[in-house]
């Protein structure tokens, strides 16, 4: 039997395992498609950069946190819709940003009826629908507005000036081009509304319903949506402002976490972003490569919201030294990061019922709050709730908290989750104090009184019933425009209502951003946030 | 995955294993004794200097968690503030300490329910097989439904707060103690011991309670120190989806959860619990592969 | 080897229906409904009952689970509240790119897990039992919201050599390259948590089969250590190894829900969380339904590759 | 080269505390079977070990090992890798684990010759079908595919030897080859090792506790006590003079088969049967669509008070199923199982638990028949606890019985010897003093001369309670020792019952014939 030698077998040592651990990684490597051979993904994302100047073509990215939800198509509750509105579809009027005075748009004049109770509006006439992948589709008439106004009143879409609409009980069609609404009194905010609704496809509302197809006359025309990630726009030739828009196409992308929102800006891969913390927002803004974009004309404020009937809250001696307590200053300048300004009174500065005197009735006084509290008594501890997982909102619950123990009022925190807290808001059932925003006074001042649920002068989340507030409320809204004369004497009236009754206690005007990268110019907003790329254009 | 039980076969005759052969049997040490030296050591030390750092909070922390300095926002570490503040001018290093208490309050209260319950229930369950059937149905539903989803529905019905991510954490611990237990009631009742014990008249609760239970302790032993190193990564995850510890209360998951959006203008407010929550996890780790050495030999 | 499935089938479908009725239970319980996210915060109380009766909320809730199961049988997966699509595309479209993701990480956890489990079994030195321990703290201790952040800001933001979020815009099959970066920075965040547990798992059953008789007889034959250990004690700690990964996969789409927020994935992760903080029932109710099947599936995988794997099971014993 | 093929120079192999091996020397000739003889404890497993360098972790070697010119003690991995499987092989005791269960035969044959040089794997399956064939393994070329669970015990130590051999080493080390095995088959294997020995001048180093092996198959005996060499001396010659008093002690409590006349039956039948099984049968269902597995058929066998049955059978016969069926353990399928004249299906749970006091039941395996978590006196008490008898002084009574110091009681299992493992489970089933004790082989898995000072304890203590007992076990020594009467089983069937005279000296059967002669004879002393 020959004694077959064997191989001297080599011990495992360190070399052989670095070389298993170099094979692992070169594999992952090759999963991972080798970063140096071929294309680079984020090559990809940059080729667009063009040149300097406004020049035509190019495509921009939007990002935004919440999707598009067709059932909210009438409301400005979502990121998305607010995109699709602002890019698809066109206004009768537009408002400036700083200025609540109607600008033409689809309706080149307008003449008030002396009573108040008529308004004639003449329309373009070169105006059309978009046509099938490009082509024109049919004229833009008078028959269009009155459809979008119907549609706009009708409970199914609650949207948020609907009390106004319904209050329209005449729509004369017969010509075209011109169309005439006649209403049961005066709207003062009438304009608030002709700027708010978006002028609609008859024939497509029920694609609209479903998601599947959003006809307008805007400066884009809707391609695609792929709910939870993105929406896909291309340019409208055959818009009637000439030669705008210069961009061939727009895309706007759903990120939810602001981190990733801000690292997909920071790495090109988005232009425009919206919905980032306010610190980032700052951070971003002196960055070099970028700039931000502030939204005035279109912004919110921040309240604390007291439950009349809540035990404790009854006593307005109680909401004025809250009031006195909340150290509005810190909040604007540490969670705004000074993207706003401290405020008693709703308005922002051009609202017609601004009033700087006013606004400063309540400014930080422990004093007087320890002595309002002192004369009321012992206080049991009040609950102050707020959307969970909004950093704004749970920062702002944590010092007004800090704020009002000073003062000797203990307040515990109970964060809600954002469905449930809505349901408390609508039903106006929260246990106590609240926090949130509130946009709608960047309109007439009637408007506010009107509509936005938590001043809602018949029923509000405060449950805060006082007939001088309802008819200070009603004659505002009565009043046959903004700027009438005898408005300054109803706002003030209003005012002293708001002050006096303090159920809603305001911290401070919030002015949104958005960040842009440099090579996104010409980028504009509505007041009701809806992005505005009609002048928009890629500078290299 | 149920046991695989082959046919009893009669087992050929088994002669004296090597231990035997050395002559006396070695005695098998008390299973905590694998902590008292070598990785088992290092991972007491580590879970014992958070723990003390935890309980020592009152003493150590130079603020309180919840006041709030004046003009000191988001500020980098500093001679005042070791880890610098948080984004409502808050004392990082304070709450670090407070927070470490919050998870360890969790870790104590959580675990050991879902530890308890899960071996209750499959030692139960192992005792008649329609309960065993049940149980194990059960067993994959919980452990189908991701964690954290599980966490976004309590926190739906019962808010979010502290005792929404102590249930999550023992929801979740329920199905891994439950199949533990009952694989070892299954192996446990096979062993000679025990039948002798049934030939002479033992009924089932008495095979259960005084022989499945207590040689059932050191596979839960390693498997505790894995489960506290998973509970505390839980209750970071449900704080970071806005699920968790309630402000204005601090936890170590909070605090991270919160460190991420200001990591560039103050790092240790990232540092911080992280170091703590790292040190946590490598100390189970280390105690549990001491443990299951200890079982092995 | 059919025989084994058939006998588990049973069960698998007892554990769907439950499931079935604790989802659509659960969904019930939590506050707030669709017609609430849908009604908005300036919605009147009329507008919400209009709304709620539109969906077919106001029906008995049992009828209401009936008639959700009944089009369950007939394959339609009913319509979303909220985005008015059906469900169907909805799903589809996210199950693709959860799974991909999925695939994606478990692949690179095996991968590691092989690597770095057998090495350090391999080694047996002490730096490298550390450096195991070591990583698996990592792989545990630091969250994937922070692993996350830290990718992005490093590979995306510092160095902008990879896509900082999102999906490859010309699908995944397209560009094999591209899909690639898109995918490594996800598919590592999600896949460190599952590639540090079967780790310590493989390297935990490697262990114990290297202390079997068998591994005696082979080492007593000369056959060089590092043979033994790749070709017999891997092969038989492997079944187990795998049924450690089955158990896993529930965790990994948790995972998915906090890593497809990070890297802008769409999806089902982020389409349940989305789901639940919307109130979309039907969304939700698809969503929970499949990962329970999934999960049922892939315990059933797992068992009958453990079976096919250990000839023990797959052939009967003839002694 | 020298003509030894091992030399081993004052070994010393210690664990902490424990001096396993002190100062041995051994030398092993080409084709010579050295026997190394020693109880458990003696360290004959660890020096077998030495030689290939697999020693556990925690021990450490001191000496000379030298195998074909090369020193062991000190090497490198890589040198004992070049010598293992080449110059000396091992074969280990316990079959069942020896194989990897999840590799064909074929492949961990083709693994073995490949690491001794055979890379081509045609070349490999070749040469691994012929050391199949060269074992005695029919159709090598078919059992290449199979797993080890689907061998035979006696098979699958045939495959071992086979993995030893395909080095072509000159050394074979067997640590108790047969000692697993049945009877029968351990016949057959010795018969392998001797002739690989005297065809392929394989020498082999043989570690065993049996004598009878020893005296089949060893040309020189080295005896082992407590790591010591007491003895050495020729086979013929130790068994005819032992020199010192140790190997005399070992000689004398081999059980023999008593040769020659038919000695009276000990005991008349007193009294109504204690256990009586009629037609009795057991099947194990098929799991998972496996066919049913047949294990007892219609045996019927009666157990008189005070009388001891002893069972005997190969593995798969049967026997144990039988013991365990006695006691309800295992359902029956046909026939009737009756205890103390009452039919056992019959019982309520009450009843039944009330007649299970007067069972108890004696466990082969030494390490797990106690409860590690119990102390010794825990376990022993552990009956009367589960009827809630008094425990009085009745531990240190049962403790003293079985010969051990009262002072055992409060140690744990883990502190004691296999031999003093086994009295305490004696003990245990004495406590309620049953009137049956069913024996699954007691003390198959203890030494030689432990076995005989349990064996004496069990007949003194049966005589003393006149508790009857059914003694299930392989070893015909054993049986004929201990038994009255004496059954035997073949595939679950009763092929012969009678008293032990008359089965071992005038079996009816050929099967029991065949058994008798695979029983390992040691020479009667001159």
């Amino acid at each position: 039997m020959t004694r077959s030698r064997l191989r001297t077998a080599t011990p495992v040592d360190r070399r052989t395992f670095v070389r298993a651990l170099g094979l692992g990684t070169l594999v992952a490597g090759l999963a991972a498609g080798g970063l140096t051979g071929c294309a680079s993904a984020v090559g990809e994302q940059k080729a667009g950069a063009a040149g300097g100047t406004a020049v035509r073509g190019g495509s921009l990215s939007l990002a935004g946190r919440t999707d598009l939800v067709p059932g909210n198509f009438f409301t400005t509750s979502s990121d998305g819709v607010t995109t699709v509105v602002g890019l698809v579809y066109d206004s009768l009027i537009r408002y400036p940003n700083d200025k609540v005075e109607p600008r033409p748009r689809l309706a080149t004049a307008w003449t008030l009826a002396p009573d108040g109770l008529s308004l004639s509006l003449d329309l373009r006439p070169d105006v059309t629908f978009h046509g099938r992948n490009g082509a024109a589709g049919r004229p833009f008439t008078s028959k269009d507005v009155e459809f979008s106004l119907r549609t706009y009143a009708d409970p199914r879409w609650s949207a948020q000036l609907r009390s106004t609409a319904a209050a329209i009980t005449g729509f004369d069609t017969s010509d075209p081009h011109r169309i005439t609404l006649s209403f049961a009194h005066p709207l003062s905010n009438l304009y608030d509304l002709l700027d708010t609704v978006p002028i609609v496809d008859s024939e497509s509302l029920d694609a609209l319903g479903r998601g599947e197809s959003f006809v307008g006359t805007g400066p884009f025309r809707f391609e695609s949506w792929t709910p939870n990630s993105r929406l896909t726009f291309v340019r409208n030739d055959h818009y009637w402002i000439p030669d705008r828009p210069y961009l061939d196409k727009v895309d706007f992308t759903v990120v939810t976490d602001p981190q990733a929102a801000l690292s997909g800006l920071r790495s090109g891969q988005y232009d425009v972003v919206g919905g980032l913390a306010y610190r980032d927002i700052q951070t971003i803004g002196g960055t070099s490569g970028f700039h931000t974009v502030t939204l005035d004309g279109a912004e919110l404020q921040t309240y604390v919201g007291a439950n009349v009937n809540a035990p404790g809250l009854s006593d307005p001696r109680v909401r004025q030294a809250i009031a006195y307590a909340v150290d509005r200053q810190r909040i604007v300048d540490e969670v705004l990061r000074g993207s706003g300004y401290v405020v008693n009174l709703p308005w922002p500065k051009y609202s017609p019922a601004y009033d700087e005197t006013r606004n400063s009735t309540f400014t930080r006084d422990l004093a007087k709050a320890k002595a309002l509290l002192a004369e009321v008594g012992p206080l049991p501890e009040i609950p102050y709730n707020f959307q969970a997982n909004d950093p704004v909102h749970q920062a702002t619950a944590q010092i007004v908290q800090a704020n009002l123990a000073e003062a000797g009022l203990t307040v515990t925190l109970a964060p809600l989750e954002s469905v449930q807290f809505t349901k408390q808001l609508i039903g106006a059932q929260f246990p106590g104090i609240w926090t949130t925003y509130h946009s709608w006074a960047q309109y007439t001042p009637a408007n506010l009184t009107v509509s936005a649920y938590p001043f809602n002068a018949q029923k509000n989340a405060s449950n805060y019933v006082s007939p001088a507030y309802q008819k200070a409320a009603d004659d505002a809204w009565k009043l046959p425009a903004a700027n009438a004369p005898g408005a300054r004497a109803a706002y003030d009236a209003l005012n002293d209502q708001l002050l006096e009754g303090l159920f809603l206690i305001e911290i401070g005007v919030v002015l949104r951003q958005w960040a842009a990268a440099d090579r996104a110019q010409g980028v504009g907003w509505t007041k009701r946030c809806e992005v505005d790329l009609t002048g928009a254009y890629r500078a290299v | 995955m149920t046991a695989v039980q082959d046919p009893p076969v009669a087992v050929p005759v088994a002669a004296p294993d090597v231990r035997d052969d050395v002559g006396v049997g070695v005695p098998r040490g008390r299973w905590f004794a694998a902590l008292l030296r070598g990785r088992g050591l290092v991972g007491t030390v580590f879970v014992g200097v958070v723990v003390l750092a935890g309980l020592l909070a009152p003493v150590l922390a130079p603020y309180s968690p919840l006041q709030q300095i004046p003009g000191a926002n988001l500020l980098p570490p500093d001679a005042a503030h070791w880890l610098g503040t948080d984004e409502v001018n808050r004392d990082v290093l304070s709450r670090v300490l407070y927070g470490t208490r919050v998870d360890l309050l969790v870790l104590v209260t959580a675990v050991p329910l879902g530890a308890v319950t899960g071996s209750l229930v499959g030692l139960l369950s192992s005792l008649s097989t329609a309960s065993d059937v049940v149980a194990q149905r059960v067993f994959d539903i919980l452990l189908a439904f991701p964690v954290l989803i599980l966490g976004i529905a309590l926190a739906a019905v019962a808010g979010p707060g502290l005792t929404t991510v102590i249930l999550v954490i023992a929801l979740a611990e329920i199905p891994i103690y439950g199949r533990l237990l009952r694989g070892a009631a299954l192996r446990v009742r096979e062993m000679p011991y025990v039948e002798a014990a049934t030939v002479v008249g033992a009924g089932r609760w008495w095979v259960l309670r005084r022989h499945v239970l207590p040689n059932a302790i050191e596979p839960v032993g390693v498997q505790v120190t894995v489960s506290l190193a998973v509970a505390v990564f839980v209750e970071g995850a449900m704080s970071f989806i806005g699920i968790g510890i309630r402000p204005p209360d601090p936890s170590l998951g909070s605090i991270i959860a919160d460190s991420v959006t200001a990591l560039d203008a103050n790092p240790g407010l990232a540092l911080g619990p992280l170091a703590v929550v790292t040190a946590l996890v490598l100390g189970f780790l280390l105690m549990a592969q001491a443990l299951a050495a200890g079982r092995r030999t | 080897m059919l025989r084994y499935v058939a006998s588990r089938l049973p069960s698998a479908l007892v554990v769907l229906v439950v499931a079935s009725i604790l989802i659509f239970g659960l969904l019930r319980l939590v506050p707030g409904d669709p017609a609430t996210t849908l009604a908005g915060p300036d919605a009147s109380p009329e507008a919400l009952a209009a709304i709620r009766s539109a969906l077919g909320l106001d029906r008995p809730v049992w009828e209401q689970y009936l008639h959700w199961l009944g089009s369950l049988f007939t394959g339609d997966l009913g319509r979303s509240y909220l985005i008015g699509g059906s469900i169907a595309d909805l799903v589809l479209g996210g199950l693709l790119n959860t799974v991909v993701l999925a695939t994606a990480a478990v692949l690179l956890a095996v991968v590691i897990a092989l690597v770095v489990g057998v090495g350090a079994v391999l080694t047996r030195s002490r730096w490298v039992d550390a450096l195991v321990t070591g990583a698996n703290t990592v792989a545990l201790a630091l969250p994937t919201f922070v692993s996350g952040v830290l990718l992005v800001l490093v590979f995306a933001v510092a160095l902008p050599i990879l896509p900082s979020g999102g999906v490859p815009p010309l699908g995944f099959a397209a560009r094999p390259d591209i899909t690639a970066q898109y995918l490594v920075l996800p598919a590592i965040c999600l896949g460190l948590p599952v590639a540090g547990s079967i780790t310590r798992f493989l390297v935990e059953s490697l262990r114990t089969e290297l202390a079997q008789p068998y591994v005696l007889t082979a080492r007593a034959l000369g056959v060089p250590r590092r043979r033994i250990v790749l070709f017999q004690a891997l092969p038989a700690a492997l079944p187990s190894m795998l049924t450690a990964l089955g158990i896993q996969v529930g965790s990994v789409l948790g995972g998915a829900v906090l890593v497809e927020a990070i890297f802008t994935w769409p999806g089902l992760g982020s389409l349940v969380e989305q789901g639940i903080s919307r109130r979309d029932y039907p969304v939700v109710q698809v969503l929970l339904l499949l990962s329970v099947a999934v999960f049922v599936l892939v315990q059933l995988l797992t068992d009958v590759a453990h079976a096919a794997l250990d000839p023990r099971i797959r052939i009967g014993g003839s002694v | 080269m020298s003509a030894n093929v091992l030399t081993i120079r004052d070994l010393r192999v210690s664990f902490p505390g424990i001096a396993a091996v002190a100062g041995v020397d051994l030398a092993v000739r080409r084709g010579e079977v050295v026997a190394l003889v020693g109880e458990s404890g003696s360290g004959k497993t660890m020096i077998a070990r030495s030689v290939l360098g697999l020693l556990p972790e925690s021990a450490t070697a001191t000496g000379s090992v030298e195998l074909a010119g090369t020193e062991v003690v000190g090497a490198g991995e890589a040198e004992l890798d070049a010598l293992r499987g080449s110059r000396a092989a091992m074969v280990f005791q316990e079959p069942q684990t020896a194989l990897n269960p999840v590799r064909t035969v074929g492949w961990q044959l083709a693994e073995a010759l490949r690491a001794h040089g055979v890379r081509s794997r045609r070349a490999a399956r070749e040469r691994a079908a012929e050391l199949l064939e060269l074992v005695g393994i029919p159709e090598p070329r078919r059992r290449l595919r199979y797993y080890p669970h689907q061998l035979s015990g006696g098979q699958k130590q045939r495959v071992v030897i086979a993995l030893a051999l395909s080095g072509e080493p000159d050394l074979l080390l067997a640590d108790e080859p047969t000692t697993a095995l049945d009877v029968t088959v351990q016949a057959q294997i010795l018969a392998l090792l001797a002739d690989l020995r005297d065809r392929l001048g394989v020498a082999v180093l043989l570690v065993t506790h049996n004598m009878g092996v020893v005296a089949e198959l060893a040309d020189r005996v080295v005896v082992l006590h407590h790591g010591r060499i007491v003895e050495r001396r020729a086979v013929s010659e130790l068994f005819a003079r032992p020199a010192t008093d140790y190997t005399r002690d070992l000689l004398a409590s081999v059980p023999r088969l008593a040769e020659g006349g038919v000695p009276a039956p000990r005991r008349e039948d007193t009294g109504e049967a204690v256990l009586e099984l009629a037609e009795v049968s057991v099947v194990y269902p098929g799991k998972r669509g496996r066919p049913a597995l047949r294990a007892v058929h219609g045996v019927s066998l009666a157990v008189r008070p005070g009388e001891v049955v002893g069972l005997v059978g190969e593995s798969g016969s049967g026997k144990t199923t039988v013991g365990r069926a006695a006691v309800g353990l295992v359902p029956v399928s046909a026939g009737r199982v009756r205890l103390g004249g009452r039919d056992l299906a019959a019982l309520s749970r009450a009843e039944l638990r009330a007649a299970r006091r007067g069972l108890a039941m004696v466990h082969q395996d030494p390490a797990a028949a106690l409860d590690p978590r119990f102390t010794v006196g825990e376990s022993i008490a552990e009956p009367l606890l589960i009827h809630g008898a008094a425990v009085g002084t009745r531990v240190a009574d049962l403790l003293t019985a079985v010969r051990l110091p009262a002072a055992y009681a409060d140690r744990r299992p883990g502190e004691l010897s296999g031999g003093q493992r086994q009295r305490v489970a004696l003990a245990r089933a004495l406590a309620l003093a049953p009137r049956l004790v069913i024996a699954d082989e007691p003390t198959s898995a203890l030494d030689v001369s432990v076995q005989a000072d349990v064996l004496d304890l069990f007949d003194e203590l049966r005589r003393e309670l006149g508790f009857g007992c059914l003694f299930i076990s392989h070893d015909l020594g054993v049986v004929d020792r201990v038994a009255d009467r004496v059954a035997v089983l073949r595939d679950g069937e009763l092929l012969e019952l009678g008293s032990p005279g008359e089965v071992f000296t005038a079996p009816r059967h050929d099967y029991t014939r065949a058994l008798l002669e695979a029983v390992p004879r040691v020479p009667v002393r001159v």
